[in-house]
Order: C-alpha cells, then sequence, then structure tokens
C-alpha cells in the first residue's frame, strides 16, 4: 500500500511541475475569461450609457484548432480594447464573454448554451463549420445576433437563419478567383486536395461543381487528413493523372508539408493554396520549395493599407504575428460597433437591420452583406510567394 | 504523366518509406504487447514525443554541429534516450501496480497515459505546429520520372540497421532471450530466476526508444510535428503490428512494410478517401480469416 | 498437461495449510473493518445499499432523486440544463456500451460509430426524406441491427485484443465512410433537421429536450437491468467471467457475443438518433475516436457492469470539463493523470462495492 | 445399455498422439472411471468427450448421436455436463448466480423475454431460480447461495461447481479429477455425493481421476489408460490385479495417488 501511496505523490508532484512550468504558455488562454469574471459581477447593460455592452464568443480556446482560437480571441480583444480606449459603444464599455467549443460539436452547444445564459448582447465567433452550425441554432433560437468570423461553409448560408451574418467570403468566392487564376495561367487539368473536413471538404466540393462549367477538368480529388504525415502516395497519384495545377484547400499548417512534398515528389505545375493557407508561417515552413506558389486569400494583412501596424501592435501585445483569420476577428468588432452606433441602441431588429446595410471598409476589405447574408462582394484576391514574401497580382 | 512502370516504382518507394515509420513504431507495440499482453495506447505519443525531444535538441545543436546529418544523429541519441527512460518511466509508475489488475484496467490507464503526453506537449507548444528546418542537401538518384533522395536512403537504411540489431538482440543475448521467455511463461520465469520487472522495464525502454528514432526520422523527412501527430501513426502502427502477428518482431517489421505498401496501393486505385477504409477493411479481413496475423503462432489452447 | 498437474499439487498444499481457517472463514463471512474515513465511508456504504434494499427506502431515494432532477429547469439556467442533457446523453451511451463491456467483457473501443449509425439513419430519414422522427426509431432499431451484425458478426469469435482493434477499425470506417458518401452529407454532415413534435408541441427548448432524455434515461436503465437480471443477461456475464466454464454449462458464446453487440448498438442507435434530433446538426467530427474512448472511460471508470455505477461515470464526464472550463487546456491533462490514478488504486471502477 | 459409446478415439497434437484409438463404454446408469499416470491422456480424452478438442479421428456416440464436431454448448445442451480439474466458477458472480448457470441449457428465454418480462419468462425465471436451490440444498450450501464466488475457500468453491452441474438435470456427468486439492474428509465427502448424484438423481457419473483409493472405491467400472491407449479395463478388483496396470504406474510412480494399494 505505501508504494502505491508513493506513486500518488510522485504524480501530484508531477502534476504541480507542468501546472507552474506551464504557466506561462496558458496565458492568452486566461486574458479572454478575465472579462468572463467582471461580466458576471456587473448587470447587462442596455442602451444607456455607461454601462456594458457583452459580447458572447464561440471559439475553439482548446483542441486541435486551439492556436486558431486563442488567435480569435486575442484579435477581438485587440479590437475591443481599442474601442473601450477610445471611448466605446455609444458611451457603453465593450467586454468579451469567452467559452470554448474545442472544434467539437457537443462541446459547440454546451458552449452555445452556457454563453446564452450569460445573455449575452451579442454572439461573434465561429471557427470549424461543424462545431458552429449546431451553436447556430440555438443562438437563433435565443433571439441572438451572431457574426461568424471564421467559419464560411456554404452549409451556414443552407440554414437561412436570419440572424446570422457571415463575415468571411465563402468558398464561392474563392472559387470565382481561382477560376479567374486558371484562366490566366492557361491551365485546364486540376487536382484538388483536402482536409476531409467540413471547410475543406467544401472548398473541394465547390471546386468540383464550379471549375468543370468554366471549363476546367477536375482530373483528381485527393484528401489528406489533419496532421497526417505522409502525401507521397497522393502526390504520385496526382502526377499519374496529369494534373497541371493543384489545388490545396486545406490549412497552413499541414499546407507547407503537402508543398514540399509535391515538389520532392517531381510535381512540376503550378500550387495553389486555398485561404486557409493564406499565412506568413506558409512561406517560411515551405522554404525554398515554397517560391511561386500561388495563394487565394481574402486581403492580407501585410498587404493591407494599415496592415503593418496592425501586425506591429498585434505582435507587440502577444508575442506572435495575427493568424490568418485575426483580421477578420478584428473587423468583426467593428462592424458591430459601427451597427450598433447606426442602430443607436442595441435592439435586435435595429442592429439587425443595420447589419444588413452596412458597407465597412475593414482591414480584411469591404464588408457588405447580401441577402443571403454572405458578402456580397468576394473580397478574395491572389497572392503568390516571391522571394520569401507575398506579392499581390492580378489574375 | 508517368508511365506505368514509374508509377509502380514511386508507390514501391513511397509505401517503403511510410512503411519504415509504421514498422518501428509496430515494434514497439509488439515488443510490449508480447510480453505483457498490453495495448500499449501511450505508444503513438511516445513517438510524438521523440519526434519533438528531436526537434528541441536539434534546435539547441544547430549552433555547434550545424543543422546537417551530424545534428539530426546526436537529435536522434538524445531523443532515443529521453523517449526510453520515459517509457521506462510510464510502465514503472502507471503500468506495473496494474499488472496483476483486470486487462480492461490496464488499458484504460495507457489511455490515460496517452492523454497526459498528448495535453502535456499540446500545452507546451500552444497547440502550433512546429518546422523542422534542416540543411541536409537535396537531391538523389533518378530512374526517368522518378527520384529518390538522398533522405529517403538514409531513412531506409538506419530502419534496415536498426531492425538487424533488434533482431540480434532478441535472439541473440542473454537479455532479448529472457525476453522472449517472459512472453511465454511469466511465472516460470520468475521461478527460474528472471528478474521480470527488469526485463519489461527494459522492454519498455527499447521500444519508446525505437519510436524516438521513428520520431525524429519522421521530423527530418517531414519536416513539420505537432501534438497529434502520433495518433494516427499509433492507430496504424498497431494495426500493422497485428498484421505481422502482434508479439512477433519479424512480424511487426513485416507487417508496418506492408501496411505501408497497401496505403500506397490504396491510394494510387481507390484515392486517397478511402484509403484508411482500404487498410482498417484489411485488417479486419486478416483477421477473419487468419487471426493471428502473418507470422504469429497458434496457441494451442490447454483446459 | 504437467503445468495442470503443478497446480493441482500447489492446490493441495494451500488446502492442507488453511482448511481450518477456511472452515472457520466460511462458517461466519468475516469482513473487515477499516478505519477513519475509509471505514465511514465503508458504513455509509453498507448503509446506502440496505436502504435501497427496502421497498420503502427505494421509493425514498428514487422520489428524491426524481424530485431533485425533474424541477431543474424551474430553478437552474439553460447552461446547467444543457450539460444535464449532455451528461444524460452520455449516460444512454454508456449504458448500452455497458453492455457490450461491462456484462460481456469485450473491450469495445468502436462505440461511436454505433450511435452514428442511429444518428445518420433519423437524420436522413427526417432531413432528406422528410418522415416523422418517431417512424423512424423503428429504422433506426433495424438498422442497428444490420450494422452489429456486419460488425460484429465476423469479430464475436476472435480475442479480446483483437476485438478491441476490430471495433477501433470500424469505427474509424463507419467515420471515414460517412464521410466520402453524398446521402450522408459527406464531411459537412447533416445540419438543418427539423426538430420533432411531441404531444403536438415541437422540441425547441432546451428543458424539452431535458424531460425527454430523463424519460429515456429511466426506459435505459430499466431495460438494461432486465437484461442484466435475466437468463440472457446472466449469459453474458458468465461468457465475462469465464468463457470454457459458460461454453461448459450451455452458452453458445459466439451467438451471445453477437447478441451483447446487437443490443449494445441497438441501445447507442437509439440514443444517437435522439442526439441527432436534439443537436438538429451532426457531422462526421462527431463520431471521432476520441468519442469512443470517452464512452469507454466512462464504463470502466464507473466501474464496468454496474448500471449505476457507468452512469456516475459518464455523468462526471459530461460535467468535469464543465466545472474545470476556466482552467481550459489543462484539464485533460489533469483528467489523464486522475484516469491513471484511478485506476491503480481502484482498478474495478469507482462505484463502491457491496462488500460481502 | 451404454449411454456414451467411444470407438477408435485419436487426438493428435501436431506430432504428438495424446489419444490413440480409445474405444470404451458409459452405460447408463453406471458409475466410470477413467484412470491412468501422469500424461497418459486422460484430459485430451475428455476433452474431446465434451466437445474442447475436436478429435482427429473416431467416433463418439452419445444416445446413438454423434458428438463429433459439435460445438461444446451443443453438448450441454443434450444433457452432458462437465466439471474442470482447476475449479472454474464465474468468480465474482454469487454462488447462486453460479449454479443459476447450469439451468441455462434447460430453459430458453432469449433478449425479448428478458425485455418484457412477460408471464411465460417470469414463471421460468422462478423455476430455474427453484432448480437452483434446490441443487445448492442437495450439495448442502444454501446458506452460502449470496457469498460471491471468490471468497470461498477451495473446498466450497468445488462443491458449488458441482451444484451447478447437476442444476442442469444432466443425464451424463463429467467429473475432471473432482477430488484435486480435497482433503481426507471432503474427499469422503465427494465418495457420498457421487453416490448420491446416481442414486437419488439418477446420473450416470464419469469421472477421471488420481486418487486410487477414491476411485476404487466409487468406479463400478474403470478404464485404465497409458500413453493414450486403453490397458485394461474392468471392474475395480479386475484392475487391482491387473499386471499390467500395476507396471504401468509402479514403472512412473510419480503421483500422489501412489500405487495400487
Amino acid at each position: 500500500m505505501t508504494k502505491k501511496w508513493l506513486l500518488l505523490l510522485i504524480m501530484v508532484l508531477t502534476l504541480a511541475l507542468f501546472a507552474f512550468g506551464c504557466a506561462e504558455s496558458g496565458e492568452p488562454a486566461t486574458e479572454g475569461q478575465g472579462g468572463e469574471e467582471q461580466a458576471g459581477e456587473e448587470s447587462t447593460g442596455e442602451e444607456t450609457s455607461g454601462g456594458v455592452i457583452e459580447i458572447g464568443v464561440l471559439a475553439p480556446t482548446t483542441g486541435s484548432e486551439a492556436y486558431y482560437g486563442n488567435d480569435m480571441v486575442q484579435s477581438y480583444q485587440m479590437a475591443i480594447d481599442e474601442i473601450n480606449e477610445a471611448g466605446g459603444v455609444l458611451g457603453n464599455t465593450l467586454e468579451l464573454f469567452v467559452e470554448d467549443d474545442a472544434c467539437d460539436a457537443a462541446q459547440a452547444a454546451t458552449a452555445a448554451s452556457k454563453i446564452i445564459s450569460a445573455e449575452p448582447d451579442f454572439v461573434v465567433g465561429g471557427y470549424c463549420s461543424g462545431a458552429t452550425i449546431p451553436a447556430l441554432q440555438q443562438f437563433y433560437d435565443a433571439g441572438l445576433i451572431m457574426l461568424v468570423s471564421c467559419a464560411n461553409s456554404t452549409n451556414i448560408t443552407d440554414l437561412a437563419l436570419e440572424q446570422t451574418f457571415m463575415i468571411n467570403s465563402p468558398g464561392t468566392h474563392a472559387v470565382q478567383t481561382l477560376s479567374a487564376l486558371l484562366s490566366s495561367l492557361g491551365v485546364t487539368k486540376v487536382a484538388t486536395i483536402h482536409q476531409g473536413d467540413d471547410y475543406t471538404k467544401n472548398l473541394s466540393d465547390i471546386c468540383e461543381a464550379q471549375l468543370p462549367e468554366a471549363g476546367f477538368e477536375i482530373v483528381a480529388v485527393e484528401v489528406m487528413e489533419k496532421g497526417a504525415a505522409d502525401v507521397s502516395a497522393i502526390v504520385t497519384a496526382i502526377r499519374n493523372a496529369g494534373a497541371e495545377f493543384v489545388y490545396w484547400c486545406g490549412y497552413h499548417a499541414d499546407g507547407s508539408n503537402v508543398i514540399k512534398q509535391l515538389r520532392q515528389g517531381g510535381y512540376e505545375g503550378y500550387i495553389c493554396c486555398g485561404d486557409g493557407s493564406a499565412s506568413p508561417e506558409l512561406i517560411t515552413a515551405c522554404g525554398p520549395d515554397g517560391e511561386g506558389v500561388y495563394v487565394t486569400s481574402p486581403p492580407n494583412v501585410e498587404l493591407a493599407e494599415g496592415g503593418e501596424e496592425y501586425i506591429a501592435k498585434y505582435t507587440d501585445l502577444y508575442g506572435t504575428g495575427p493568424g490568418a483569420y485575426s483580421t477578420l476577428c478584428y473587423d468583426t468588432i467593428y462592424v458591430l460597433k459601427e451597427a450598433i452606433e447606426t442602430a443607436g441602441s442595441t435592439d435586435y431588429e435595429a442592429v439587425r437591420d443595420a447589419i444588413q446595410n452596412i458597407e465597412y471598409q475593414g482591414l480584411s476589405g469591404l464588408i457588405k452583406f447580401a441577402e443571403n447574408r454572405e458578402l456580397a462582394v468576394s473580397n478574395f484576391i491572389v497572392m503568390q510567394i516571391e522571394d520569401g514574401a507575398f506579392k499581390l497580382i492580378e489574375p | 504523366m508517368l508511365s506505368a512502370g514509374e508509377v509502380i516504382l514511386q508507390q514501391l518507394m513511397n509505401g517503403l518509406i511510410l512503411g519504415s515509420f509504421y514498422a518501428l513504431i509496430a515494434l514497439g507495440y509488439s515488443m510490449v504487447y508480447g510480453i505483457i499482453k498490453l495495448l500499449n495506447f501511450a505508444h503513438g505519443d511516445i513517438y510524438m514525443t521523440g519526434a519533438f525531444v528531436g526537434f528541441f535538441v536539434f534546435g539547441i545543436l544547430a549552433g555547434t554541429v550545424g543543422s546537417s546529418w551530424g545534428g539530426v544523429i546526436l537529435a536522434m541519441l538524445a531523443a532515443m534516450c529521453v523517449c526510453g527512460l520515459l517509457g521506462f518511466l510510464i510502465q514503472l509508475l502507471a503500468y506495473r501496480p496494474l499488472f496483476d489488475a483486470p486487462r480492461l484496467s490496464l488499458l484504460i490507464t495507457a489511455i490515460g497515459v496517452s492523454l497526459i503526453l498528448y495535453n502535456t506537449v499540446m500545452i507546451i507548444t500552444n497547440g502550433e505546429y512546429m518546422f523542422f528546418q534542416h540543411s541536409i542537401p537535396a537531391g538523389g538518384l533518378t530512374f526517368g520520372n522518378v527520384t529518390i533522395t538522398w533522405v529517403q536512403l538514409v531513412l531506409l537504411a538506419i530502419t534496415a540497421v536498426l531492425m538487424l540489431v533488434l533482431s540480434w538482440f532478441i535472439g541473440t543475448t542473454i537479455w532479448g532471450k529472457a525476453m522472449r521467455a517472459i512472453s511465454l511463461d511469466k511465472p516460470t520465469c520468475r521461478l527460474m530466476g528472471i528478474n521480470v520487472n527488469k526485463i519489461i522495464g527494459l522492454t519498455f525502454f527499447i521500444g519508446s526508444a525505437l519510436a524516438a528514432v521513428a520520431g525524429v526520422m519522421s521530423c527530418v523527412y517531414y519536416g513539420s510535428l505537432h501534438y497529434f501527430m502520433g495518433y494516427m501513426m499509433g492507430i496504424k502502427a498497431f494495426t500493422a503490428a497485428v498484421i505481422g502477428g502482434i508479439g512477433s518482431i519479424p512480424g511487426a517489421m513485416l507487417g508496418g512494410l506492408l501496411l505501408g505498401l497497401l496505403e500506397a496501393a490504396g491510394t494510387q486505385a481507390l484515392g486517397s478517401s478511402w484509403k484508411d477504409v482500404f487498410a482498417f477493411s484489411l485488417l479486419i479481413i486478416m483477421l477473419i480469416f487468419k487471426p493471428t496475423g502473418l507470422l504469429g503462432k497458434t496457441e494451442i489452447e490447454r483446459m | 498437461m504437467e503445468h495442470n498437474e503443478n497446480i493441482k499439487l500447489q492446490n493441495i498444499e494451500v488446502t492442507a495449510n488453511t482448511a481450518a481457517a477456511e472452515e472457520a472463514a466460511v462458517e461466519e463471512p468475516t469482513v473487515i473493518q477499516r478505519k477513519g474515513i475509509a471505514g465511514a465511508w465503508d458504513n455509509f456504504v453498507e448503509g446506502m445499499y440496505r436502504l435501497v434494499e427496502t421497498t420503502k427506502g427505494k421509493i425514498l431515494v428514487f422520489g428524491i432523486l426524481l424530485i431533485a432532477v425533474g424541477t431543474m429547469p424551474l430553478w437552474a439556467s439553460s447552461y446547467v440544463l444543457q450539460v444535464a442533457w449532455n451528461a444524460m446523453f452520455y449516460m444512454l451511451l454508456a449504458i448500452g456500451c455497458n453492455i457490450i463491456v461491462g456484462y460481456c467483457g469485450m473491450c469495445d473501443l468502436g462505440y461511436a460509430a454505433k450511435f452514428a449509425v442511429g444518428a445518420y439513419t433519423s437524420a436522413i430519414l427526417v432531413k432528406t426524406f422528410g418522415w416523422n422522427f418517431w417512424l423512424t426509431l423503428p429504422v433506426v432499431i433495424i438498422f442497428a441491427i444490420i450494422a452489429a451484425c456486419i460488425m460484429g458478426g465476423p469479430v464475436v469469435r476472435l480475442r479480446s485484443d483483437y476485438l478491441a482493434i476490430v471495433t477501433l477499425g470500424f469505427g474509424e470506417i463507419v467515420r471515414i465512410v460517412a464521410r466520402n458518401l453524398e446521402i450522408t452529407g459527406s464531411a459537412s454532415g447533416i445540419s438543418g433537421i427539423p426538430r420533432p413534435y411531441l404531444f403536438g408541441v415541437q422540441l425547441t427548448k432546451i428543458w424539452m429536450w431535458f424531460f425527454v432524455f430523463i424519460i429515456l434515461v429511466i426506459i435505459f436503465v430499466i431495460a438494461s437491468n432486465r437484461l442484466k437480471n435475466s437468463r440472457f443477461g446472466r449469459a453474458l456475464e458468465y461468457i465475462r467471467e469465464d468463457e470454457d466454464a459458460a461454453e461448459a454449462m450451455g452458452v453458445d458464446v459466439a451467438r451471445y457475443k453477437l447478441w451483447a453487440f446487437i443490443m449494445g448498438t441497438v441501445f447507442g442507435a437509439l440514443a444517437g438518433a435522439f442526439y441527432a434530433m436534439q443537436m438538429a446538426a451532426i457531422s462526421p467530427n462527431s463520431f471521432q475516436f476520441l468519442q469512443s474512448a470517452n464512452i469507454l472511460l466512462a464504463v470502466v471508470l464507473g466501474g464496468m457492469g454496474k448500471v449505476p455505477g457507468v452512469m456516475a461515470g459518464a455523468a462526471f464526464f459530461a460535467i468535469f470539463p464543465e466545472v474545470f472550463r476556466d482552467i481550459g487546456e489543462y484539464r485533460m491533462l489533469i483528467f489523464g493523470i486522475a484516469l491513471v490514478i484511478v485506476m491503480i488504486f481502484r482498478p474495478q471502477g469507482l462505484w463502491p462495492e457491496r462488500r460481502r | 445399455m451404454a449411454l456414451m459409446e467411444v470407438t477408435d478415439l485419436t487426438m493428435r497434437f501436431g506430432g504428438i498422439v495424446a489419444v490413440d484409438t480409445l474405444t470404451f463404454n458409459i452405460d447408463k446408469g453406471s458409475i466410470t472411471a477413467l484412470i491412468g499416470p501422469n500424461g497418459a491422456g486422460k484430459t485430451s480424452a475428455f476433452n474431446c468427450l465434451t466437445g474442447f478438442y475436436k478429435a482427429t479421428s473416431g467416433q463418439i456416440l452419445f444416445e446413438g448421436q454423434s458428438l463429433l464436431n459439435m460445438r461444446p454448448y451443443k453438448i450441454t445442451h443434450k444433457g452432458i455436463v462437465r466439471t474442470f480439474q482447476n475449479v472454474r466458477l464465474f468468480k465474482n458472480m454469487t454462488v447462486m448466480e453460479n449454479v443459476m448457470s447450469g439451468c441455462h441449457s434447460i430453459s430458453k428465454q432469449f433478449v425479448g423475454g428478458a425485455l418484457l418480462r412477460h408471464p411465460a419468462q417470469r414463471k421460468e425465471e422462478a423455476e430455474i431460480r427453484r432448480i437452483s436451490e434446490e441443487a445448492l440444498k442437495f450439495i448442502d450450501i444454501l446458506d452460502l447461495k449470496d457469498r460471491v464466488a471468490k471468497n470461498l475457500p477451495y473446498g466450497y468453491q468445488r462443491r458449488v461447481e458441482w451444484a451447478r452441474a447437476i442444476a442442469s438435470r444432466p443425464k451424463l456427468l463429467l467429473l475432471d479429477e473432482p477430488a484435486a486439492g480435497l482433503n481426507r474428509e471432503e474427499k469422503n465427502d465427494l465418495v457420498r455425493l457421487i453416490r448420491r448424484f446416481r442414486n437419488e438423481l439418477g446420473i450416470t457419473v464419469f469421472l477421471i481421476e488420481h486418487d486410487m483409493g477414491l476411485v476404487m472405491e466409487v468406479a463400478e467400472k474403470i478404464v485404465v489408460i497409458n500413453f493414450g491407449t486403453k490397458i485394461a479395463e474392468g471392474t475395480p478388483e479386475e484392475i487391482q490385479a491387473n499386471p499390467l496396470v500395476i507396471e504401468a504406474y509402479l514403472g512412473k510412480d510419480d503421483d500422489e495417488g501412489g500405487p495400487v494399494q
């Protein structure tokens, strides 16, 4: 028995070590929750000035997508701090109430109900489409306006919820841009690689549906599981299919691996990445293999006006550079601010109509909604990696 | 466009490389299963930990030894030691108290250990991918449209050497013989004066060290690493171990290489979205028709 | 056979030396009285067991439980209800999984596949074909039986470790197939499933689902207990304890294992069907290996084969991450450590056993 | 009249012939014993009879029906029940539940009955309980019925196993070394019990055993095998006088049964 107790002691000690040792890296997650604690104390303010406008955030701050989730929370927080410093919205300060969906449908449902229970005024967030969709239904039932910052699956549009707006351009816009790029390059045989999840598969499906109409041929659709190391067999299959152009629909983390292996495996045609890979990390991770790779992306922070300031400020605050969706999240808060100011209150109908009719020029481009609450105008651009940096090109 | 022959040659090469990763990890599964009948769920995460240890050691050494093969070899040795010790400690702290408990409890403990490793690395790396930048010269042998890089050849060579060494170790040394004896009959080994716990510890050490080699190799070859890289790799390696005949060392090697080749063939023939279905279906069919695996021995049940 | 002789010899020695002591032990079952908190806990457990043995005690305990749970929507926020709903959903799965793992002793690492079958069947029929949800339930059961035969049929004769890996394989296959097929909505899954009606009321609010799930849990518990305390359930337990002896007593081991599989799958599939309706959206992501592992862990942590135990385990699984939401990433780490510690100290699970 | 006829039974493990053209009969209502020195193939023969091993060749007839290639549970359903050399109880279950397993082969309710609990199922459950309690009473361990099997001393575990066996109301009871691990007093009880099985319950008993004293006392017919083949068959007196048997035992005398007294 004593032996067992000794083991217990060792385990507790190890645990304590972990807890102390990792306290630093856990910082970003607690930052969002600081707001949460305060929010609990104060009553939810209505449009009267001096109150608090609470914004619920649904983001995957733990789990496989924790990196993006934390990046989202940080971007929201940055926007909110700026607004609060400048006097808030209609005299009210903004506060975040962050809940973690861990990119999992069941946890997202719980997180959503926790957000609803806290009775915020608005909800933003949503990274993984699969986790966001069940939550959207709940927000709709609870009568909360939701601005989906990142998730851009067309399935969200298909739900046709009257208070749910998508800040990110849907995949259909990306493919329109892609189509223009293909024409300018004069290639016809296209292969896509997705990662088997909602967002990337959706993008690949849109390619399969739209590109043949525009006269291109999809010669291969391959899937690379998230985090799978080996794609050499896929590369060979793509080469064998005779693809002249590979469209990588997945995320930047795996993207570098795919690009490297495509080049190592002897593929010599064009490579293009979707917006999931539009991150400067892609360039560093790819090294020389990344040269010449195209990216269809929402306006890149670095290329946007005021982008450098943004990066500098973000890096200064959080120690790392902003992620691919950072500006979308940042703009989300500003869209909300402008809508509230236009409406003059936090009234559901008024703010919803204000958002529907908004025209906001943000870091991520023009935000203006179509009838179906998707972005009306595609904000996609095409970039090419040249000498270790993104360069804007006109397809 | 590649010719049919080139496709086959290229896919064969792809399968062999992937298969050697599977084989190295499968060895650890098979050794541990053979000796204490435990499906060591944490093994995939030890592979992942090995990759990260290698990555960090490589980063530290890059300044002094350079970021070519020298650094890689040193990083590999360091990762082997650290992961070997880690495997030994896991066995000592988590599994040993449960050797006499129901098998399912042991399995659950293994899942628990897996969660611990996985989440620890996730917290340390903040859930981000790491990228392994080395300066190993590119290039290799070219046959028509097919290129086999030097890195690939070195990886295959390392795998082959390790397997030969392991076969020698298990087959001829006193330690190896003790391992085989324990897998047959633990109580009798105790009576014969074999320090069973020590041998089990050694088994974990060796299995984990091999997984660490695979981890560092994957850093070099694929260039990126992340905290969940061990999960699917672990499952696939276990599949490989079962296909080869779990508990059998040559079986693990054969199973690993075979699974790698089959996956490459599956990707080529059915497309990558059905690749895993193909692999798992094969596993199930295999188990139905030859439950002992390719090289496993049939045990005569005794009443 | 020499081996057997050895054992026999050992047995003789043991009996000879301790025959007298054992004789005494049989006359009077002595239970070692533990001291301190452990002793108090033992007494409490024994007391509770005695209490629920009497009819009055049963009514008292279950009455209090029912009132406490039944009035929850009055005083709890929708978040608490959602967590409670989640806990009950896990309970349903754990009760189903318990038939396979707890009663029959088969290691199932692919239980998520089983509830995926129910969730998808129901969701497709309701969303794509416009069926009434309640009418899909018989179809769900039929599909569950077919799926269990496909998944279980070939493997019930295999050794337990192989069973684990085969169930895991099937779990992955089901998820990948669901992801690749058009009818299952591929990677996006099926969303916007219309909520079903009950007594003319559309079940949109969480408290409605809360009550639906209370009823489901009660049905599942009763069904599971009935299965356990029957010839069928006992046969499963004989198999778990000793397959050869069970076979010698006339139990068709392969057939009963398959039926344990079928019953477990039917329970899981029904739970899955209701899950799809409450969430109004399902996707292959909800059926990952982690989900299977969670269910298995709930069963083992709670105490295999003991229905209240596995329910407690499931509740723990649903509530633990919520309680520790604030520590974010650390919670799964702590959970892993807790799991290892529990297994080392109580490999038979947390639920206390009556000591007799 | 022969209840079971074994003809030319052969069992090979790879190159080893464990049972070699063994032929004998078990008469209805008799107490028959199979004996032989260590490694003579007794247990292998026994496992062939109960279906746990597949006989390589030969024939086993029970009431004129072949048992070859029949799964063990089917054989139990025919009315043949066995015990194990090393007690194989369902360790974590109560004595009562253990004994109820005996009734498995004589009852038939399944999943439907379990879930619906209709009158037929209730009646059968009550019947199972009644038979099990009777069996426990017969072995005289009814007061242990709520104890967990693994907590019982060895001698009592054996008794539970016998109760379990007779609860299935078998026609033929196969005992695999029932005296193993029992002390003198318990062995005497066993002799009485075996007689009672036959006399009061009408069960034909077949046992394999090491303990010569016990076998000579209880068996009416003895079959002796060595190296898998039958070397003698007859009444205890005939066997005691048989020179082949004496040679077999004296030549390889290494078990506690000792030479023929």
